[in-house]
């Protein structure tokens, strides 16, 4: 066991991951000789080289074009863009090629390709720094879109991404990378949680907090705030596409309540699916409909209004009182 | 938009002419350029009836591209990997491919069924330009397995070298030296749009400004196009990195069955191209220097007809996917909430065959 | 009156708006010479000229990313998107640019800018041709996201979006292109019924049926078949950002029951905001959760199989059916 | 990569060079220039100051870029229009923009709040190329206005070269001759990439397999930026379409203020282009020559400090927008959904003053 930084672990989780499979690769702008602008690929370069460390032309579809490429010939690339707000020149190469290739091809065709995406607000950026675009890559069949939200998970789930078969969306929570955790790197992938199951973080019986990347620990903050009034369930999502509804279900039939809080604007956002599929999932077991607390329906707001814009401790639990008030 | 400065070692009446950069492969197999010519137009023929009789949704006829894909898929070799777009047929053919695999696809039976690395020919790409990225990444994947007896070629047409995807696979390929060839079909349309939409300059100076070779074949001259490919694919190997060759051509057909040209262009202009066609020019050489007679240009016809007859047979055939294949091969680790939509799509299509059970048990 | 097709009644509509305002331009891949390869813009280059019907390029992200730019001189572009699956490749400058540039401007910026595409399936079309997007831009605020369903709407709507100073994607059911319908070509524009307003197209007492675009002749088709049995109630929402949840909810705190429709994957697309936002909003109403018909969480299927994917009639009566088994 | 072809009219000694083909404007103001340089440098140096106090959440340094955007800034008229990435501070500068309105931008009190056509400068744009498209797309508005006298400047670095919609742009603007001319700062870095990762030549010359002409001029000489972008500007004006200028130049200070170029470059290469400062062969030139004595240097230092007083006061005290302006300027139109969230959030803010009002009046 040793704490580290979540930007830590995943450097930890990739340097494992390249020094298991000699196929692995990462590339992205500024991932070699920097080691990116979080520092998570951090002197990967010097030990593996520019072959398998690669600082790409500042080209978001080429750096997803050529990894698709790359692994149709047997690669296993992890790219990086560096931040959610510049993921969006690559969207054609992702929803058109990466996601249907293994569909296309009638399972023939593979493309391990993990894209990681420092993502969320908070951390008083200038525009495109501080987005959430989960729900733009959750509604692509083909793809996975998970998120971490601790560092002891982010370790074993981008393992987990790089060795999934299928192409993974891989968001980080940017404003958590300087977290700590406990991570023990000597435990053995396989004992790892898999990476389509949700966690639940905090056990409860009231009411059922969903979320996900950086608002896990709001959340676990907001349930413990009000833990002398309510008993609230925590249950870290992990992953986006496709949801966990097992797990999820039988919290919700438990407690009856349930509330999701994510930083994406709440219209047509992950919440809505969450919310729909819960609703009919535990129709009869219901005392209030599934409350959905995330951004507003504006475009990303300059810094200094981003604390409104943010869900916080207090705009969770004011949700989760109007789920009380049914 | 000038033709100044195209390769050309077959003239458009079939007399040979000698490009001291380009000297003919000796073991060029004319012949063999000449039959595969032929039996690629076939399939085209074949296809577009098929599509006119309601076999097929759609076809995209390579009629006059015939050159510059056997002339080019015949410089590859058995290990060189292959990227088409949606129209190289003859690239497919000489890749080894079944034609029924293509009409699969353009019958909605399939995406494309055939296994990309077995052929080395990628599956078909009907996003524009999306597959530059793809041949230029493989490319890299070759230099990192210092496969150095590998190369790739990825095709696209005048229309896509606006998108942004391919200038980006130029830059890639070009920074990185990547093992790969350009091969630009310039058929002087991109649906409607003429090539001068696309450039005001010919395209195959396209890139010089990134820093890599272009050149300018004759794309209707199938010795052309195969010597001038040969020598860019070698050069990759080589480790001279990329080449982007435009294979000047002209679209003879339709883009496509559902597209109507005379809106846009001139027959009288249509008619210039087919004075120049790709396998007219070869016949007469084969025939006028003595290597192939009617027997042979006979055997080949006949060969041809039974490719045809094949096709037809083939594609009228072609099952349709069951129902529940729709949810398959979507995810390789299996998706629980597929698996429910599965299962209900199942149970729903199941009440139906109830129902008709039921209904056939009470005699109605 | 007239009779027309939704794609001559589209043409009509652009022609208004090419004659009410110099400013007004169209331009795409094939809309000038050709008119369109749905012949939508048929005939209007040559009554209106190469400089207000422009033959683009082959870029999508040019095309978009140029109409920003002629919108900042004033220009009001309608741009054309040849297929569904083709407006990937200009998702960065729809996101991040057209769509917050208000915003970003503080208001001073507006860019009129309508992109239409034809969407859906059921037309045998090959790959990437039979595509439903829409849910991709609804989570974008600042764009306006509408569709039409037949041709008298259709007419009148794509006036509404050149007209409108928001950036609008205009879908158009690409499969009812050629079913007719009585166009009041006389009608001003003023009288009709605005964007952002959902529509009863069928009165009905006993379930709310929503849907848009290609779906909606399907759902009336629908509530017809069972009309003796229940009286289903048809909404079409043409409005999908935002969504007209003032019609929406008093149809369905009505009928206690509400079912949506799309071609989309339900997974992610509209109809879970849909279902998340009536169940907020009418929740002490409901008799069933609000039950989504739609697509698979596959990508589009070959189009030998996509009678199974798309939603049709019996489908949709199985969701209305199963809203009654609650 | 190499230097030969920079078109140069003022050595970094401070010498005057002839150029035959861009000759020097009479009537430039080299001494306003001068001023523009040193003034838009202690406008950067305030805002790294202010952003070490906490006061900015991040600054772009231009440092070492002055010339390359003062020279091209000043060769514009009022009616052509700019558009700017995220570092164009000078040209904003020569634009008449208050530097307020881009700390405002980098504070994160707006994201850019000033009227793009007041001032024919758009918004600063900050995904990698974006604006290329737009600047193209408004020179072809100048075309159908048929505004003979307007012309368009866009403005990326060596790294924007490589994204696929700068070539969308260049191929769009060379297509229709679009008055546009695409002005790259090659800072010879994006971020940690040095150019070769963007090209492997020159980028000016990206330009010609496009079809227009690419020119490379000395960045750091504030005459020959001038010269070629005031010869551009005319070029496109008089319907000869769209010119690349590579501006050949260094970022002398770090990407931006978060970054630590230390762990990517050699400070020995930074000394090595400090020599070639853009503000000291101007200064060496007008002393040399004549045309400024120490009066005029200190006048301006003076003014700088002036300004620099004035920026700092003026930062500490921008307003923070009120929590409800969140809200304001999604739409025209209005939007019933976004109006409902805007009054949930108005009384939930509300909730919080009452129990703070409630508190209080119980003497809490
Ligand atoms: C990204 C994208 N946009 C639009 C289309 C629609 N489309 C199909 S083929 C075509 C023209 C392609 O022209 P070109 O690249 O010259 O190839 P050709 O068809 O002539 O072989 C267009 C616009 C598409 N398939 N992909
Ligand atoms: C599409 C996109 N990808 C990545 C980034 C992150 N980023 C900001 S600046 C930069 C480097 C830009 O280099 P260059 O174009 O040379 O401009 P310079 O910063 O040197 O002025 C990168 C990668 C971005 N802003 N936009
Ligand atoms: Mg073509
Ligand atoms: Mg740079």
């Amino acid at each position: 066991m040793s704490k580290l930084t979540l930007s830590k672990a995943l450097n930890e989780g990739l340097r494992r991951a390249l020094e298991a499979d000699p196929k692995v690769m990462i590339m992205g702008e500024d991932v070699g000789k920097l080691g990116g602008v979080f520092r998570v690929t951090d002197g990967l370069q010097k030990d593996f080289g520019e072959h398998r460390v690669v600082d790409t032309p500042l080209a978001e579809s080429g750096i997803i074009g050529t990894a698709i490429g790359l692994a149709l010939r047997g690669y296993r690339p992890v790219c990086e863009i560096q931040f959610d707000g510049f993921v969006f020149p690559a969207t054609d190469q992702i929803i058109s090629q990466l996601a249907k290739m293994r569909y296309r091809s009638r399972g023939k065709i593979s493309l391990p390709v993990v894209i990681r995406i420092p993502c969320g607000g908070g951390i008083g950026a200038v525009e495109h720094h501080s987005e959430s675009p989960e729900a733009y890559f959750t509604h692509a069949a083909g793809l996975r879109v998970v998120a971490c939200a601790d560092a002891a998970d982010a370790y074993s789930m981008i393992q987990l991404a790089i060795a999934s078969d299928d192409p993974v969306i891989f968001f980080e929570p940017k404003r958590r990378y300087w977290d700590k955790g406990e991570v023990d790197t000597t435990a053995p992938l396989d004992s790892a949680q898999p990476l389509d199951r949700a966690r639940v973080v905090l056990a409860g019986t009231d009411v059922t907090l969903l979320s996900y990347g950086p608002l896990v620990r709001t959340c676990v903050e907001a349930a413990m705030a009000v833990a002398r009034e309510r008993s609230v369930e925590v249950i870290d999502l992990r992953s986006l596409s496709p949801l966990d509804m097992a797990t999820i279900g039988e919290s919700v039939r438990r407690t009856g309540r349930c509330v999701v809080a994510h930083e994406a604007p709440v219209y047509s956002g992950l919440g809505a699916e969450i919310a729909a599929r819960v609703t009919e999932a535990c129709f009869y077991h219901l005392e209030a409909p599934v409350l959905r607390v995330g951004g507003f329906a504006t475009p990303y707001p300059p810094s200094r209004l981003e604390e409104h814009y943010l869900p916080d401790l207090d705009r969770i639990l004011d949700g989760v009182d109007r789920a009380f008030s049914y | 938009m000038t033709e100044t400065g195209l390769i050309q070692l077959l003239t458009p009446e079939g007399e040979r002419v000698d490009n001291p950069a380009y000297p003919l492969d000796e073991a060029a197999d004319i012949k063999g350029m000449y039959r595969d010519m032929v039996l690629v137009r076939r399939i085209d023929t074949e296809a577009i009836a098929l599509q006119r009789h309601g076999e097929l949704g759609l076809w995209a006829s390579l009629l006059g591209q015939e050159a510059a894909q056997i002339g080019s898929g015949r410089a590859l070799t058995p290990k060189d990997m292959a990227f088409p777009s949606y129209r190289e047929h003859g690239v497919a053919w000489c890749r080894g491919l079944d034609p029924l695999r293509l009409l699969e696809l353009f019958r909605g039976v399939s995406n494309g069924s055939w296994d990309p690395e077995e052929h080395k020919f990628h599956l078909y790409t009907i996003v524009i330009g999306d597959q530059t990225l793809h041949a230029t990444g493989y490319a890299m994947g070759i230099q990192r397995d210092a496969a150095e007896d590998e190369a790739v070629i990825v095709y696209f047409g005048d229309g896509a070298t606006s998108q942004g995807d391919v200038s980006e696979a130029f830059a890639w390929a070009s920074v990185f030296n990547a093992p790969v060839v350009f091969f630009c079909q310039n058929n002087q349309w991109a649906i409607s749009a003429p090539q001068d939409r696309q450039s005001r300059v010919p395209l195959y100076q396209r890139a010089s400004g990134f820093g890599f070779p272009g050149v300018r074949v004759d794309g209707n001259d199938v010795l052309a196009c195969h010597a001038v490919t040969r020598r860019a694919l070698q050069a990759a190997r080589e480790g001279q990195g990329p080449t982007l060759i435009e294979a000047y051509t002209y679209r003879m057909g339709a883009h496509t069955t559902t597209d109507d040209p005379t809106r846009y262009r001139l027959a009288s202009d249509v008619e210039v191209w087919r004075l120049r066609d790709p396998i007219e020019r070869v016949r007469s050489y084969l025939a006028r220097s003595g290597q192939a007679d009617s027997t042979f240009f006979a055997a080949i016809d006949a060969e041809a007809n039974e490719l045809g007859e094949r096709i037809r047979e083939g594609c009228r055939t072609l099952p349709d996917p069951a129902p529940l294949e729709l949810f398959d091969h979507v995810y390789a680790g299996g998706s629980a909430i597929l698996d429910d939509e599965r299962e209900r799509y199942a149970a729903y299509l199941e009440s139906f065959e109830q129902t008709d059970t039921a209904l056939e048990e009470a005699g109605l």
